[in-house]
């Protein structure tokens, strides 16, 4: 077994803080943004009203790239156990964490 | 070439090889095993290991407690000798990792155990034996320098002018046969409970050892002293421990009453009483159960009479804290509750007091070959083992033979003798004819089972000359027609039929030396009782059996003086 | 096996179940193969019973390991119905009228029928340095170190382990990557990790791609577990030490 | 030695129900990741975007929810596994801490429904 250095510590930090987060946050607000709203059960929320406050901008920044890191590190991994694609490690973690931090980089120019 | 080669990774073995490699790194130490180390027998002993270690206790005490508990049959200089370095070993064992019970001030806890008149059983809950083995074989992998022939066979000692040479052994899952030479060596393979029908002992233990020594010109020693467990569960003969009488469990007849008191082992009291009632020694307690059957006040089962163990007064709470393994093993195997059911019970063999000779330091009389645990006979146990002494045994002799083993290989440096090849040679070509040699005899098991039940009836825990004169016969007939026996598998991968075959080969040599000392012995004295000599004969028997190989493969069986240093042959008191 | 003789041949005739068990014979099969064998429906028996009858009676050439068949061995492991179990502790009243399937566990390279090979585990085992580890002096052979039965508490669980790998057959991680150091071998570190006594530090050892990383909390291990070692938590546990350990190098454990 | 190594298994996550729910439950993060895309959407436009209204839109989120939802219950389930809380030697049990967990997600998300709605 080989002894080297690993990221993986801080990846899985990253991971469990975004799960975290994604399950306090997300099931409400998909509910609410995603089918009450859409679907006329209540009433249209202002969003901009919402995320006037720099506290709350910075902390959907935060939530949001956790919950992506969250997303990425299980993709990658389930990914490999069902299509044995493990020699590809490094590409899926580049793809999948680059992508995460790209979603929190899009997330903080959208509110600022 | 092995310096020091040890056959068995139980307990015994295990610890003998940590003593060498603690002796000298530079000797090559090497432990074949039929199973890997961590399967050993040993992490079947559940209720503890003895060790004076109390404020109030001594080790005279302990010594009088194993002495008159053998019914002076004991050497008593090596009883002094044992009960003097079993708690080092223990504590050692601590030191090592062993999760043993503690006192809530953090110190060792001790609980008390039949025979004994102090508390002074050191216990990890009731897997104590599993603890101490997993411990052992951890600490073994701390040493690179201990090497492993995991689920290897031997299959001979090779001997040349009364000095050990090494061994020829089978890998069983190659079926390569091959020749290990060694400077000396140790057997520590453990009992062989599987002579018997009802056992509390393991497949694995098949008496291996003894009769690699045996048939190498090695005497055994003592081998008609087998130790009757009281408790065992029927069908199975899993065993309930000894500490769950500890803790306070009842023994009862069909009437639900207590019964020991009826056999002069006490009276009744609500909490355990030292040496008294259930907490009477193992012998005692078994053969009470004997005539408690004849007075028809067992319980008929299908798989025999049974009396019962009363727990439920303990409480769960108890229960869960000091005998877990006893709910688990009930629970899984028996279906049922210990905290709420009764427990049947019946007397199931469990131990070898016998084996082989040797002294203090596990020499046999055959230079370079050691024996320490179940299969040696030192002796500490004498006529009847005190229960929670098996595991200080394996530890103390475990290492002393180690020690010595070591020592020999040292000072006995010179070439490898021309013997050592042609007889792996010779073992080789016997093996390798045997493998599913088309011969269509009787099956391996019915042989077995046969083997059994003559032991059984012959030397069970009552024993008459007659039924024990015919066992003679009948064994010798059973090795007859074992040698034809029917092998199938002619596969060299894990050919657990050549091996069965083997096994059996070496129990009936063993059984053979059960029946002829217990027929040689004319008396009865703790585990050994003859209905045709009902009184202890110290005139005459006050010493050991010693049985040898005759040239025709019959045992020749003679007698050894028992040491006697402090303690002169007095009545074994309990109860009272 | 008991004195059963006389009872089986009573009972024999009556029901039976039947087995279909896994050979594999590297003379003569390229890869396993099905045996069916009938052997006696007894109330009490468990596969183990039931192997031995076919083993005793029906086929000799039949390999399995067995041995305490009281579940603390840990010889005894094997594939029954697709769940890795200690066959000695598996008994046929779970399985009604059967057939009962008998496979080797998974995961591991086959020797023969249902034996496997379980090296790689032992070289695992050591590789997690599973032995007090102590710094200074020994304390002589009159003393113990002191543990409260608090601290006994703390590790008690990780030390029930049998090494039956009945946990390497129940992980899918394991199964797919044998590289993976797997459930066994990591509870047994955290055995002497939480040890009160012992003073080493496993951090590099474990602090690896293919050790605590290398899980992705499947949570089988525990469930097949047959000791209730729960190795799916001493992972998760290890998981945060080692990560609080990256974050804060000064900490210990 | 001759030994025999099984082939790879393709369809493992479907051999027993443990290894399903894994599978189920690891799935979960791409709904996490398309929540955390369509709330991206809402702040662009403001609020729930034009097409948000249509059935199949509808329809994703319910799942989208679902599976967050489901999401929630394995994560914080799981947490007593890392995180062994003991109170003067005594084991805080797993349910205890897993039931502390579900509230303070509900209670979560009681105030963010009422942060968002308040104004409606």
């Amino acid at each position: 077994m080989r002894r080297k250095r690993t990221a993986e510590p801080y990846l899985w930090l990253l991971f469990s803080g975004g799960g975290v987060a994604a399950a306090f946050f997300l099931p409400v607000l998909i509910l609410l943004f995603g089918v009450l709203v859409p679907a006329g059960v209540v009433g249209r929320p202002d969003v901009a009203a919402l995320t006037e406050n720099v506290v709350v901008r910075l902390a959907i920044v935060v939530i949001f790239t956790l919950c992506l890191f969250h997303a990425a590190h299980r993709i990658r991994f389930t990914s490999e156990e069902l299509l044995n694609i493990g020699r590809i490690d490094l590409l899926l973690a580049v793809v999948c964490y680059g992508g995460a931090l790209a979603g929190g980089v899009v997330t903080a120019v959208l509110l600022f | 070439m092995i310096d020091v080669l040890i056959v068995g990774g139980g307990g015994a073995g295990l610890r003998a090889a940590i003593a060498v490699a603690e002796c000298d790194p530079t000797l090559e130490v090497a432990v074949v095993s039929k199973v890997y180390p961590m399967r050993s027998h040993t992490v079947s002993a559940e209720g503890g290991a003895a060790g004076v270690i109390g404020v109030d206790d001594t080790l005279d005490e302990h010594c009088y407690d194993t002495i008159s508990g053998g019914d002076w049959l004991c050497d008593q200089d090596a009883v002094e000798m044992f009960i003097a370095e079993a708690p080092k070993e223990l504590i050692q064992l601590e030191h090592w990792g062993c999760p043993w019970s503690r006192e809530p001030d953090g110190r060792v806890a001790v609980r008390p155990f039949g025979g004994m008149k102090k508390e002074r059983t050191w216990y990890a809950a009731d897997k104590t034996g599993f603890h101490l083995l997993h411990t052992l074989f951890q600490t073994t992998l701390k040493y690179g320098e201990i090497k492993r022939y995991d689920e290897w066979y031997v299959t001979r000692l090779i001997v040349d002018d009364g000095r050990v040479y090494g061994a020829v052994a089978v890998d069983i899952r190659t079926g390569r046969i091959e020749t290990i030479p060694a400077r000396s060596v140790i057997l520590a393979t453990g009992g062989c409970g599987k002579i018997f029908p009802f056992t509390t002992n393991a497949a694995i233990k098949t008496g291996d050892g003894m009769a690699l020594a045996y048939r190498a010109g090695a005497p055994l020693k003592d081998m008609e002293f087998v130790q009757y467990h009281p408790t065992g569960l029927p069908f199975t003969g899993i065993l309930i421990t000894e500490a769950a009488r500890a803790e306070g469990g009842w023994l009862i007849n069909k009437d639900g009453y207590r019964y020991l008191q009826d056999y002069d082992l006490g009276t009744p009291t609500p909490t355990p009483k030292l040496r008294s009632m259930e907490l009477g020694p193992r012998d005692r307690l078994s053969q009470a159960f004997v005539h408690e059957q004849h007075r028809g006040r067992t319980v008929e089962t299908p798989y025999g009479p049974v009396v019962y163990l009363d727990l439920r007064h303990l409480g769960e709470a108890r229960i869960d804290a000091r005998i877990p393994f006893v709910r688990e093993l009930c629970r899984s195997y028996q279906n049922l509750d210990p905290a709420t059911d009764l427990i049947p019970v019946r007397p199931v063999v469990h131990y070898m007091m016998g084996g082989i000779h040797t002294d203090l330091d596990g020499a046999t009389p055959i230079a370079g070959l050691y024996a320490a645990g179940e299969t040696a006979c030192v002796s500490i146990n004498g006529a009847n083992r005190l229960g929670s002494n098996s595991l200080p045994e394996i530890l103390v002799f475990g290492r002393r033979a180690g020690v010595a083993a070591a020592e020999f290989a040292r000072s006995h440096r010179q070439a490898e003798a021309p013997a050592v090849q042609a007889q792996g040679r010779d073992e080789e070509r016997r093996l390798t004819h045997l493998r599913g040699d088309g011969k269509k005899g009787e099956r391996i098991a019915d042989l077995r089972e046969e083997m059994q039940h003559t032991l059984e009836g012959a030397a069970g825990i009552y024993r008459t000359g007659d039924v024990l004169a015919k066992a003679v016969d009948s064994l010798a007939e059973l090795r007859q027609r074992a040698s034809e026996a029917r092998l199938d598998d002619s596969s060299t991968a894990f050919n657990t039929e050549l091996l069965n075959w083997l096994e059996l080969g070496c129990m009936l040599d063993i059984a053979e030396t059960v029946v002829a000392c217990a027929l040689n012995r004319t008396e009865s004295r703790g585990a050994h009782q003859r209905t045709d000599f009902e009184q202890r004969d110290d005139a005459g028997f006050l010493a050991h059996s010693l049985v040898h190989r005759a040239p025709d493969g019959s045992p020749s069986v003679g007698l050894l003086p028992v040491t006697i240093t402090r303690w002169p042959p007095g009545e074994r008191v309990y109860g009272r | 096996m008991t004195d059963t003789a006389e009872t089986i041949r009573q009972q024999a005739a009556a029901r039976t179940i039947r087995l279909e068990v896994a050979r594999y014979r590297p003379e003569q099969d390229g890869e396993p193969v099905f045996q069916s064998y009938d052997v006696p429906l007894m109330d009490d028996w468990a596969v183990l019973d039931g192997l031995n009858y076919v083993k005793d009676r029906l086929d000799g050439t039949l390999s399995f390991r067995w041995s305490c068949r009281m579940g603390i061995c840990g010889s005894c492991g094997m594939n029954v119905n697709g769940e890795p179990r200690l066959t000695c502790g598996t008994f046929f009243t779970e399985y009604g009228d059967g057939p009962i399937r008998i496979e080797p566990l998974k995961g591991f390279p086959v020797i023969r029928d249902l034996v496997v090979d379980i090296d790689d585990f032992l070289v695992k085992l050591q590789h997690v340095q599973p032995w007090l580890i102590r710094e200074g002096e020994e304390l002589p052979l009159t003393a113990e170190y002191a543990q409260t039965p608090e601290q006994l508490e703390a590790y008690k669980q990780y030390s029930m382990c049998i090494n039956c790998l009945l946990c390497y057959s129940a992980c899918p991680v394991y199964v797919l990557d044998p590289d993976f150091l797997g459930p066994a071998a990591i509870a047994l570190a955290q055995r002497y990790n939480l040890d009160s006594r012992d003073q080493g530090d496993r951090f590099d050892l474990l602090n690896l791609d293919e050790a605590v990383w290398g899980c992705t909390f499947v949570g089988e291990c525990t469930r097949a577990c047959p000791k209730h070692v729960d190795p799916a938590e001493a992972i998760q546990r290890y998981k945060l030490t080692a990560a609080i350990r990256s974050i804060l190098p000064w900490s210990r454990r | 030695m001759t030994t025999y190594h099984a082939k790879r298994d393709h369809l493992w996550f479907l051999r027993n129900r443990t290894y399903t729910v894994f599978v189920a439950r690891e799935l979960t993060s791409v709904f996490v990741a398309w929540t955390i895309v369509y709330l991206m959407l809402v702040i662009d436009a403001g609020g729930p975007p034009s097409f948000a209204g249509e059935p199949w839109m509808i329809a994703i989120n319910v799942v989208a929810f679902a599976a967050t939802a489901f999401h929630a219950i394995t994560f914080l389930n799981l947490a007593p596994k890392a995180t062994v809380v003991r109170l003067d030697g005594w084991r805080v049990p797993a349910f205890m801490i897993q039931g502390g967990n579900h509230s303070a997600w509900l209670v979560v998300s009681g105030i963010v429904a009422f942060l968002v709605l308040k104004g409606v």
